[in-house]
Order: C-alpha cells, then structure tokens, then sequence
C-alpha cells in the first residue's frame, strides 16, 4: 500500500523535497567553505542560521511594522511592496547571520589559531563579565553593565595571556564551536522575549499556487526557495572561481603554508570564508521563515546536523558536492518518509549517508574546496 | 635462491593521465647499498610508495625475497621485511623518542589486547625486548641521550636519525631511506655516510634516494637513474657518472633542491 | 617575570596538580602508594564530603542529592568519559555517536532483566558489555575505513539511530521506555535499595578502578603505542608495520564496551529508561568532557567526566543559566587551555634512567 | 619570583572569591525566594484577618522541567501551584507554605537525584509532578518507598499507574479516558467516514494517539508520525492531502500542533482537526494563526464558572498573562496538598492518607481519587477554535 502510496505522492514529495534540500544546501555551504579552509566542523554553523531567522522577524515586525494578524487575517502584501518587504528581510539576515559569522571566527576560533586579537578578546572579555555579572545581579540590565564595565581589563588581560602563534589542537576547535553554539542557543533561549516558546514570524506572501507540474500544485514559496538557492549557489561559485578573493580561498584551502609564502592574507581569508558562509545561511534563514513562518533558539541543531550531512554527502569541501548533498538529502528524507513513516525520517538520512560513504569513502562528488572547479 | 632482495618488473605507475613510472625494472641485490637518482619530479619518492604499497602499481610487479608483494596491506609489506623512512619527517611528534623506536619494534611483537590485559608472560617478554632494541639502536644512532624526550622537540639531525632507527627496529631485509641527508650540513653528511655503511655492515641491504651526488657516489655499490619516470642508466657509481643521458638529465634540469 | 607572563602562567597553570605529581614521582615507592590508597580511600567515602566542613562547603549540591548525583550522574560520566578516551583522546577517532553505545548496554540491561526476561543484573551486565562491544565492531567494519570527520558524521547517524530505534520500536518498549529493571544483588551489608545511593556509589567507584588498572596496562603495551601512533599519525604508523584497522577496532570495541558498562550500570541504578536518556546531545556532552579534561589523558578524562557531571548540579543556583554559562566556558577553556584542564603528558619513561645496555650494540641485523 | 608567588596567591584568592560569592548567592537567592513568598503575603495581609489556620513551617515542591527544551511546559505548569500556594499564604498568615522547585530539564536521568534531595527535606509534605511521564517513571518509585504524595497535574500516560504506587495521584485523566473519548467525538459528532492519524512520536503523543487508532479501527486511512524538533512535515501532509480524510487527529503537543495545521491547510488539506489536551493552549493560536479556526481540542478539564475566577487571578499574579496547558490542573493539584496542610496534617503519611479521602470541587473538575489515583469521573470536554479563541462546545458522551 505505501508503495503505492508513494507512486501517487511521487511529485508532491519530490517538490517539497527539493525545496527543503535547497535550504539544507545552503546551509550545507557555509559548512562546506569552513571545512574546506580550516578543515574544521563549524558546529556553531546552525547558530547562525537561527541569527538569521531572527534578524528575518526583527526586520519584518520591528523595523518594517508588519503585523502578526491583520483582522484575524494573514497580513498579505502583493506587488512592489512584498518584493521590498523580502529583499529588507534577506538583507536583514544575510547581514547579521554574517556579522555573526565573524563575531564567532573572532573571538571563538582565531584565538585557537594562534592568532586572536582585539576584537576577539573584547568578544570574549563582554561574555566573561557578562557571566561573572550573573553571579551578582539578577537583572539583565545590570548584567549588560556588569558586561560592558568589566570588558576593558578583562579583554586587556585577556590580550596578555592569547597563546600567540600556537596551534592549537582540531579537537579543541570542535569544542569551542560546541561551547560557541551551546551558549549562542541558550542566550536566546533565556532572554529572548519569549523565552523558549516558538516564534512566529508575519506571513507576507501569500502561498497562492503558480502551476500544476504531473497534477501537482506548485507554490510560490517553493519556487522562490529553489530559485534563490540555486542563485545563491551560482553566484558563490562565481565568486570562488572568478574572483582574486575568491582565489585566495581556493589557495588556502588547498595549502595554508604555500598561501602564507605567495603572500596570502590567511587570516583575512579564512573571515571572508566565514562571511561567505554566513551570508548563505542567512538567506536559507529568511527563506526557511518564508516557508515555515517561525522560528525558536533550538531550530538550527537538527537543521545544522541534516545540513551537515549533506555536505559530507555530497563530498565535503566540495561546493557542488553541498548543493547536490542537500538535494539528495532533501528527496531521500521525503521519499523515506512516505515509505517508512515519519518517526524514521532522521534514521534514513543517516543510513543513506553510511550507504554513500562505503561505496564513495570521500562523498558524491569527492572532497577539496580547492578542486572545486566549474 | 636468487641473489636480487627486490626485483621490480616492468612497473608502470599513472595518476589520472601523469605517468609518474613508466615501465621501471631494476632490481637490488642481498647485501648491497643501492642509489636512486635522479632530477626533481622523477619519481624517485614514487617508486618508493610503489615498493612500500602505499600505491598499487599501474602495471608490473614487486617481488620481495622471491615472492610478489601484490595484495599485500603496507603493514604487511613491512612485517615481510622492507622498511622506510621520510622525505619529509614523519615521526610521532607527541611520542617520545624511545616509544618511537618501539613502534618501530612492536613489528615484530603479538601481543594483543588480551595479551596486555592480563599481563601474560609473552608482554613482558616483548616490552623489554623492545625496550632494549630501542635504546640499542637510540645508541648505534648517537642519540640515546634523548631517548626520553617527545620526538617534536629534538634538533632537527636528532629526527633524521630517529627516524632511521625507528625504521630498524622493525628488523627489516631492506631499509629504504628517502633523502636522509636533506638538510643536513656536510659534517652531518659525512657523519651519515659512515652510518650507512655501519649499517649495511650489519648485514642490511639498503635503498637510497638522495639528492646529494657526493653523498650518492660515496656510499652506494650501485646506482639506478630515473628520469621522467624512466630508468635511464644503472651501474657502479662511476659508470653512470660517465653515462651522457645521466649527465644530460641532470644539466637539463636544474637542481634547486640540494 | 613581567606581569602577562604571570598571567600566562596562571592560564597555563598545571602546576600545582603537575607539581604534585612530580613531588611524588620523587618519593620511594611505599610513599607513592600510601598516598595512592589514602586518596581511593578518601574518594569512597565521597558520599560523606558534604558534611565536611569547608571541603563539603565546595564539593556540596545544594538542590538536588549529592550522594545520587555521584551514582546517576558522576560515575557514569567518569566511566564514560574514560571509554571515549580510548576512542578519540588514545587512537585519535572521533566519535560524536558515543551514547549509542551507553544506549546499547542499558538497554540489553533492560530487555533482560525486565522487559522480556527476568536475567539477575550481575549476569546481564557482563552480556550487556559484550553487546555493546559487538555493537562497537559492527559500526566500526564498514567505517573505520574512513578519515576523520566522515567518521565523526556517521558515528553520529549512529547513536541517533540507536535512540529512534529505541523509540519507535515496540519490542525495545518504544517511548515509553522500561521499566523495573533488576538492580545489582545485595552483597553482605550492601544492599542496593531505591532510597540509598551509596552502594550504588561503591559499586561504581569499583568499577571505575578497575577499568583505570585494565586501561593503564593497555595504555602501557603494544596497544597502547599503536594507539597513540595512529592518532599521531596514520600512514605513518601502517607503514611502520602496525596493523592500523585491526587497533582502530580494538579502540572502537573497548571504548563500546565501556560505554556500555556505564549503561548497564546506570540501568541498574534508575531501574528505569526510556529513549530520553539518550539524546544526541549527550554525545556531545561526554566529548566535551574528555577535551576538557584533555584528551589521551586518562587523568584528564576522569576529571573532565566529574565536572561536567557535577558542575551543573553544583550550581543548580543560577537555574536556567548554567548551560549558558557551560557554554561559554567551554570556550574559555579551549581558548586559554586548547589542551584540556589536565594535558597529554609526554610518558615519563621511568625505565630509562635505570636502563644499562645489556651487549654491546647488536642490531640483530641478517647475516 | 617572588612577586609571582604573590600574584599567583591573589590570583587564587580572587577565584576562590568569585567561587564564594557565587555559592554565597545562590544559596542567598534559595532562600530569599522562600522568604519573598512570606514576607510579601504577610505585608500585604495587612488587615491580617484572623481567620485562617496555623502551622509549622512545611512545604510542598514542584517536580519538572524549568529549563531545557521543555523548559516552557514546566513554568506554565508551576505558575498554577505558585498561585495557589501564595492564595493559601495570603488567608493563612499563620501558616506560611514554602514551594520548593526540583528542576528536571525534563531530563529522566536527574529526575532520582532531585527526588532524593526532596525525600531528605522532611518539609516537604507533597510533590506537584512530576510533570512529564518518563520522569515519572524515573522518580516515583523513590517517593514511593519514601511515602511521599505525588500528584502530577500533566502526566497523562496510561501505564504509570500499572506499578501500583500507593503514592501516586493525577490531577487529570490518563490517556485512556481520553482517548476513547476522542475516538467517541470523531466517530459520532463528527461523524467521520475517513480519519488521518499522526503523531508525534513521544510517549504523549503516540500513546494518545494509539488509543484513537486502535478505538477507531477502520475508519483510519492514513497514520503517520512526526519528528516534534523538525520544521519540515511535508511527507505526512502529502500523505493526508493524498488520503484526503474528513478528520484528521494529531497527539502531541501544540507548538507542534500549530505547525502542522498551518502546513496542511497551506497544502488545501480541508478536513476537521481533533487534538488532545497537550494542544489547549494559545500558542497553539499563535502557531496556527488563521489555521487553528474550526480545530476540536479534548480536555478532561471544564472551563467552569471556577476557571475564569482562576483565570482571573492568575493574570493578577502574572501580569500580562493568561493560563496555559496544566496550570489549572497544577493548581488543582498545590490545592489538594495545602487542603492537608489546612486539615493539620503534619506528616506524609497524615497527607497521603488525606489525599485518599479528598473530595472538593477543583479548577478543572471535582476532584476525587480513585483507590488506584486516577481523579474519579470520566467527563472529557470538546472545545472548539473560534476566530482565534477556544472555548468549549460541550460534554462528550
């Protein structure tokens, strides 16, 4: 019956599957460009999706005004007015989910790299007396004080004692980008104004049906998500391949010390690669709340681990490897689903994965930023 | 019994459309101390990875000892009896020198996890016949003075040399040394060569890549010049000196590593 | 010394644990063991340090109970985090599906003794530590073939695969979990009731002994060597004629069986499961521990396992903040220590000073 | 040297402050929240009305998550017990009680350490919770052995009281009053041809939802379950819009309630949604929006004339706030202990036995255990979602 099942749902599945593979695709990116470079899982990747859904609602209600409900109703808007609606909120996202994305190579990983500055001891400074404050004061207001009085010496002191010019362990990367990402989802999960309730974000555009492919509807919101993503994705890999910058990126994935001697500014790369993947996220952000309307402190993590997948999937470090991990993943999640029940979605992206790998020990497409070539 | 240790037999080696050996067949006699050259890109180093199954060869066979090492995992080709060291150093920077040169001799050991668990009487036995082989060879090497310090904090020479020692403790048939003499001074080298010959003297048979044509022509019995892959000559050290194609190789690419 | 050198100096301050360590390697051979049994002794009567004054002041959970913290949480902690540091601090694999493991042996626990058998605990846990190891090798055939963090990726599909099994599975009890499991048998005065912890504490501090002695001989034998090269380098270590899958198995089994000790044990305490025990989450918890105390340090390992158990239960006081705070000084830590509280320590060779050349110079070369 | 002797002494003094100061704090704070409660009742008592009863210094405590993911659940949960314990404190200056919290994360493996620390603190007299099912499972044989009441305003599993705990006490319906009753509203009231079933997959949920399915029969087309922490339902809305069913029942709870009703309404599916109780709250209005309209939620609780004076007083204490999902039941629950207490109860065995034969109107319904501690009575309520409002429609029969 389920086979059936699936026959009949076929295309239904494979548009959301798309859909939803898009978004685990670019997130997949930023995981993928911070593999590639520093060889290092950015567990805090999905915090800065989750950046990015917020910064979506704060443009869309606090600055742009947009209601929740209007009389009950959607707050709709068509025309030239729901076009600048969503470009402010893209950029509103892409904006801060790559502010983030350098906030966090700052202060959580370039100290690890033997090479942490001001910016990252300020960073880390503010966190620590914001912390100390805690202990203290039982106000968030005084805590932010607390914070910012105790920043100076604490980031002087701090600037003192950086391990200049040692490497630390790949190990100890991986735990800062948990600590990172445990104490970014909890930040919001507490004094965010609804706590760790979901939030909603305002439904602008209407979900109206563009066209039937194979007797299926195709929504609108499907097609801006699988239109942007593969944009996106176009113009990274434009960026990547074309540009001087872009170049620098490729050589330091491919070869730090080499880059350093040509000359390469690596710490400034490995930021741009950052931004870069922040700016993806930030766009699978605000299309993710344009599809879903919500948003909570704890969305990023399993979305952060299915992308993740994908990326290895699709050979991670390899840029085509992330958009074609995400697609897959996307589909097989959807199809397995139908066929197995919901409760096995997860399992059957795991096992997809553990498939891929024995036949394909370094993904579909191979591994290496570098070789990444159009 | 043949004389040859090692045969190989019309290897070829292709990565993607590089062909890095090109239908190479040399062999190395029992005993004997013999030198690769050749110019940069080669494939010198190659032609090591393909003796020691880090590459599965194009085409062609190795034979060690009279029987081909085709199949065989890289830990096996060891335990058979052919050793190795690095172009570029790669010991276990966080292990002390004496645990490096033990891994090295654990070649030779079977204890396992049951073995160590219950502390049988063969663990014993091995520990301390590792221990004594280690701090043997740190001796014979002229660096057992810092047998208890991590491999990532001795002097430069220090490593070289650990990593020769590491390599003799796996009781090897054949030590392939790659460039042992990159980086060192000619002291150092004149010093290296009395140990490679030390060596041989112990009844090793020894396959040398340098760079170094004095440090080559001093020491080997032998020598096989490679070329774009290629084998372009073999004899004594004097016959290939005199050989036009080693000469012209050598003039017609520049040597800017030594 | 000039101000930040001090301050770094602090930072980087093994000193007083190392400095302890060195006094006592100085010490005859009874000293170091007295001082070895006073401390296990002072660490089984660790369900008494409360009441101590000053020390209790510190060690104390205000909130919650401090002798069950030690067995339901602490133990297994410690147990768990030393059987990772098998896996990812000794061989160098990275694990992020560890729980399943700790999931496997308290469920074999579970469905023995409870849901579909009536088995005594003693005999379900030996059975419970051999599954999780057949579990470990399992996983780890199709998968130690593969680098780094491929490895890391799919040990995580694992352990989620093992709770959503679990989960959805009705022969494995499903959502709602096991009840009633059976809880060690009571031995003389040691009686493993609901409403006291200690015994539990007893058996588990024991236990943790005894798999510190079992991993000290392995850490100090051919394994523990060909561990320690394939984390420090892979080719290198094959090349050198270590057998790199078959210890990289021998990693992954042990650190499962340990993992799966801990299940059994905590089984045995709670009497109770369910699928909620075993978030991905936890996974990534217990490695936190076992950087935070250092990795490849057993040491380490065992007091990274203690506090990331116990911090939070110490400061229950700042309520939903803790795992903030957890947080961010999870990266203060690796920032200022990137090696842990307590470093890999380069292995003193005590042999070493003692050791005389037996022959002359024999390589054991061939004829 | 010398001076890094000394730098490294105050260094550690310095720690050793901060570490001072923080268990300094935190126990200050333990205890001034106790303390807030009385001092705050008694001045604003100023009329201090001489009724009321007098007592020694005894408390109850709260058992669930306040933090962690299900951190929300257990607030709104304990925000009912803490109206009632301060309503009692106001008319009984002379019998002040504490409410003290056990945190569980709703994490089962600290659930038997904190019910520990409440057997060691012999004020406490009763526990409202513990709050979800497995840590339940995980906590109540402790208060078992140690004869400590427990009623749980939100534990609705069917088979925790298989493990005849003379402890334990629910201030709700189990599941397996629920159920049936949804399968009765769907079936008659809805009169449904083709039912969809999905769940979340939580022990909640799917046991919820198991009792419909299987109550229901063949008139369930299409069942599926859900990953509650995914965003994404997109298969399971295929799969009902495929099946097309009149009805469509989800169990779980409704954060995740008013996802998938926004999704398959997106989708065009039409049919009746049917929820549990885990779904009467507003943030299932909030989440669903527009879709929620026309949404039968169940609940073994009725709005009566009672819930609205409660519902009054608990915007009094929070402001800005209304009641959500089991904070009348908790209520109800804090009620039933500080009736003991009023009743001059001193110990637990004195308020267990108490409990046995309570008998008052409560919050949600009459409240009256049954010798296995489920409430007595099997009324469970149908409402409905009315331009964003929910409220009920009637009994189900």
């Amino acid at each position: 019956m389920r086979d059936w099942l699936i026959y009949k749902t076929f295309w239904d599945l494979t548009v959301t599957g798309v859909a939803l593979g898009s978004l685990y695709a670019l997130v997949a990116l930023g995981y993928t460009l911070v593999y590639g470079v520093l060889r290092l899982i950015n567990f805090a990747h999905s915090e800065i999706f989750m950046i990015g859904t917020f910064a979506s609602l704060i443009t869309a209600t606090n600055v742009l005004g947009v209601p929740m409900l209007e009389a009950g109703q959607y707050p709709y808007r068509t025309g030239f007015q729901l076009v600048l609606i969503l470009l402010a909120c893209l950029l509103g996202s892409m904006v801060l989910s790559g502010a983030g994305a350098v906030a966090l190579e700052r202060a959580a990983y370039r100290p690890l790299r033997g090479s942490g500055d001001q910016f990252g001891a300020v960073v880390l400074a503010f966190v620590t007396a914001f912390v100390v404050g805690l202990v203290f004061f039982d106000t968030p207001k005084s805590n932010l004080i607390f914070g910012i009085i105790g920043t100076g010496p604490i980031a002087w002191m701090y600037l003192n004692i950086f391990r200049r010019g040692r490497q630390a362990p790949r190990l100890a990367f991986l735990i800062s980008a948990i600590g990172a990402s445990t104490a970014i989802t909890e930040a919001v999960a507490i004094w965010g104004p609804r706590d760790r309730e979901q939030y909603q974000t305002p439904r602008v555009l209407e979900k109206k049906t563009l066209f039937q492919l194979f007797g299926t509807d195709i929504r609108i919101d499907y097609v801006i998500v699988i239109i942007g993503a593969l944009l996106m994705t176009t113009a990274l890999l434009l960026f990547v391949n074309r540009t001087r910058l872009g170049r620098g990126v490729r050589a330091v994935a491919q070869d730090v010390e080499t880059a350093k001697i040509l000359g390469v500014n690596v710490d400034f790369v490995i930021l741009i690669t950052f931004v870069l993947g922040g700016v993806m996220a930030g766009g699978a952000a605000m299309m993710f709340t344009l599809v879903y309307d919500q948003s909570k402190f704890n969305i990023g993590f399993l979305l952060g681990v299915k992308s993740f997948t994908a990326a290895v999937l699709g050979g991670i470090g390899n840029l085509k490897g992330a958009l074609l991990g995400g697609l897959v993943l996307g589909l097989a999640e959807n199809y397995g689903s139908a066929l197995f029940g919901g409760e096995w979605k997860d399992v059957i992206a795991f096992v997809l994965l553990l498939v891929v790998l024995m036949f394909r020990p370094t993904g579909l497409l191979g591994e290496s930023l570098s070789k990444a070539r159009v | 019994m043949s004389d040859n240790l090692l045969e190989l037999d019309h290897v070829t080696m292709k990565f993607g459309g590089v062909t890095a050996l090109d239908d190479v067949t040399f062999a190395i006699r029992r005993g004997e101390i013999l030198g690769l050259i050749g110019p940069n890109g080669a494939g010198k180093t190659t032609c090591f990875n393909v003796v020691t199954g880090v590459y599965a060869a194009t085409s062609g066979g190795v034979h060690f000892d009279g029987t081909s090492l085709a199949g065989l995992k890289r830990f096996q080709i060891t335990k058979r009896g052919i050793a190795r060291t690095f172009q570029n150093i790669r010991l276990f920077p966080d292990m002390t020198a004496v645990e490096n040169v033990m891994v090295g001799a654990d070649a030779n050991h079977r204890t396992s996890v049951g073995g160590a668990l219950l502390g049988l009487p063969r663990h014993h036995r091995e520990e301390a016949e590792g221990r004594n082989t280690a701090m043997e060879l740190l001796t014979f090497m002229g660096i057992a003075d810092r047998a208890g310090d991590a491999a990532r904090n001795l002097p430069y020479g220090y490593q070289r040399r650990l990593e020769i020692a590491r390599a003799l403790a796996t009781k090897p048939q054949l030590l392939c040394l790659d460039e042992p003499a990159a980086g060192f001074t000619p002291a150092e080298k004149v010093e290296l060569m009395d140990l490679i010959r030390k060596i041989r003297a112990q009844g090793y048979t020894v396959l040398l890549i340098e760079h170094d044509m004095s440090l080559v022509m001093g020491v080997t019995d032998r020598i096989v010049v490679l070329d774009f892959g290629k084998v372009i000559a073999t004899g004594t050290p004097s016959e290939v000196q005199d050989n036009p194609a080693v000469v012209a190789a050598y003039l017609g690419v520049p040597d800017d590593d030594a | 010394m000039s101000l930040s050198e001090s301050l770094r100096s602090v930072t980087s301050g093994s000193y007083s644990v190392s400095r302890l360590g060195e006094a006592l390697a100085k010490q005859s051979r009874s000293v170091r063991w007295s001082f070895g049994a006073i401390c296990i002794l002072a660490l089984y009567l660790l369900p008494w340090w409360p009441s101590v004054p000053v020390l209790g002041w510190i060690v104390e959970t205000p909130g919650t109970s401090f002798p069950s913290v030690l067995t339901d949480q602490v133990v297994i902690f410690v147990l768990v985090a030393l059987g990772l540091n098998v896996v990812v601090g000794l061989a160098g694999l990275l694990d992020l599906g560890y729980v399943g493991f700790y999931a496997v042996g308290a469920y074999t626990v579970a469905i023995l003794s409870s849901q579909h058998a009536n088995l005594p605990w003693l005999l379900c846990m030996p059975i419970a530590v051999l599954v999780s190891m057949i579990a470990g090798v399992i996983l780890g055939t199709p998968t130690l073939r593969l680098r780094g963090d491929y490895l890391a990726i799919v040990t995580l599909g694992f352990g989620e695969i093992i709770r959503i099994t679990a989960n959805n599975v009705e022969w494995l009890g499903d959502s709602r979990g096991i009840s009633n499991i059976a809880t060690p048998p009571s031995i003389g005065p040691l009686k493993f009731t609901v409403l006291d912890a200690k015994p539990y504490y007893f058996l588990g501090f024991t236990t943790i002994l005894i798999v510190i002695f079992l991993l000290r001989r392995l850490e100090n034998s051919r394994v523990g060597r060909s561990w320690n090269a394939i984390r420090e380098d892979e080719d290198a270590a094959e090349l050198m004629g270590v057998d790199t899958f078959k210890f990289k198995l021998w990693a992954f089994a042990i650190g499962a069986a340990i993992g799966g000790l801990a299940g059994s044990l905590y089984a045995g305490k709670v009497q109770f499961i369910n699928p909620n025990n075993f978030p991905l989450q936890l996974s990534i918890l217990f490695l936190a521990a076992v950087v935070l105390g250092g990795a490849g340090n057993m040491w380490g390992a065992v007091v990274g396992g203690a506090l990331v158990a116990w911090m939070p239960e110490r400061f229950r006081g700042f309520a939903d903040k803790r795992v903030f705070v957890f947080g961010v000084a999870l990266v203060l830590v690796m920032v200022f220590r990137p090696q842990g509280l307590i470093p890999r320590k380069i292995r003193k060779e005590r042999w070493l000073e003692s050791w005389k050349p037996s022959t002359e110079a024999d390589l054991g070369g061939k004829e | 040297m010398k001076k890094s002797t000394l730098l490294r002494a105050s260094a550690i003094a310095v720690s050793l402050a901060f570490v001072a100061a923080a268990c300094g704090s935190d126990s200050d704070s333990d205890s001034s929240a106790a303390e807030d409660t009385v001092a705050s009742e008694v001045t604003e008592d100023t009329a201090a009305t001489a009724a009321g009863v007098t007592c020694e210094p005894v408390s109850i405590a709260f058992f669930g998550a306040l933090s962690g993911d299900n951190g929300n659940l257990g607030k709104n949960i304990r925000a009912g017990a803490d109206l009632a314990v301060s309503e009692f404190n106001t008319a009984n200056p002379d019998c002040q009680v504490g409410l003290v919290d056990f945190d569980s994360q709703g994490d089962p493996a600290q659930a038997p350490a904190l019910a520990q620390e409440a057997i060691d603190d012999a004020s406490i007299l009763g526990i409202v919770g513990p709050a979800f099912s497995g840590e339940s499972k995980a906590a109540i044989p402790l208060f078992d052995a140690a004869g400590l009441a427990i009623i749980t305003p939100s534990a609705t599993n069917a088979d925790l009281n298989d493990n005849n705990w003379k402890v334990f006490h629910r201030a709700l319906a189990g599941d397996d009053k629920q159920g049936p009753a949804i399968a009765t509203y769907i079936q008659n009231t809805l009169a449904a041809a083709k039912v969809g079933v999905i769940d979340d997959a939580t022990e909640y949920g799917k046991g919820l939802a198991d009792i419909v399915r299987d109550t229901l029969g063949d008139t369930v087309v299409a069942s599926d379950s859900i990953d509650p922490n995914a965003a994404d339902f997109s298969a399971v809305v295929s799969k009902m819009k495929d099946a097309a069913p009149d009805t469509i029942f989800y169990g779980g709870y409704y954060a995740e309630a008013g996802k998938l009703a926004k999704q398959l309404r997106d989708a065009g599916v039409t049919a009746t949604l049917v929820f549990g109780d885990g779904v009467k709250d507003n943030g299932f209005i909030e989440a669903a929006g527009p879709a929620a309209d026309g949404s039968i939620i169940t609940c073994t609780c009725a709005d009566g004339a009672s819930f609205a004076e409660f519902a009054a007083a608990y915007t009094a204490k929070f402001p800005g706030e209304t009641p959500q999902t089991y904070g009348a039941e908790a209520y109800d629950a804090a009620s039933a202990f500080l009736a003991a207490i009023a009743a001059g109860e001193t110990d637990r065995a004195g308020v267990l036995e108490f409990l046995g034969t309570y008998d008052a109107a409560g919050v949600t319904k009459q409240i009256k255990w049954d010798e296995t501690g489920e409430v007595a009575g099997n009324a469970v309520y149908a409402y409905k979602v009315e331009a964003g409002v929910i409220s009920v429609i009637g009994l189900i029969e």
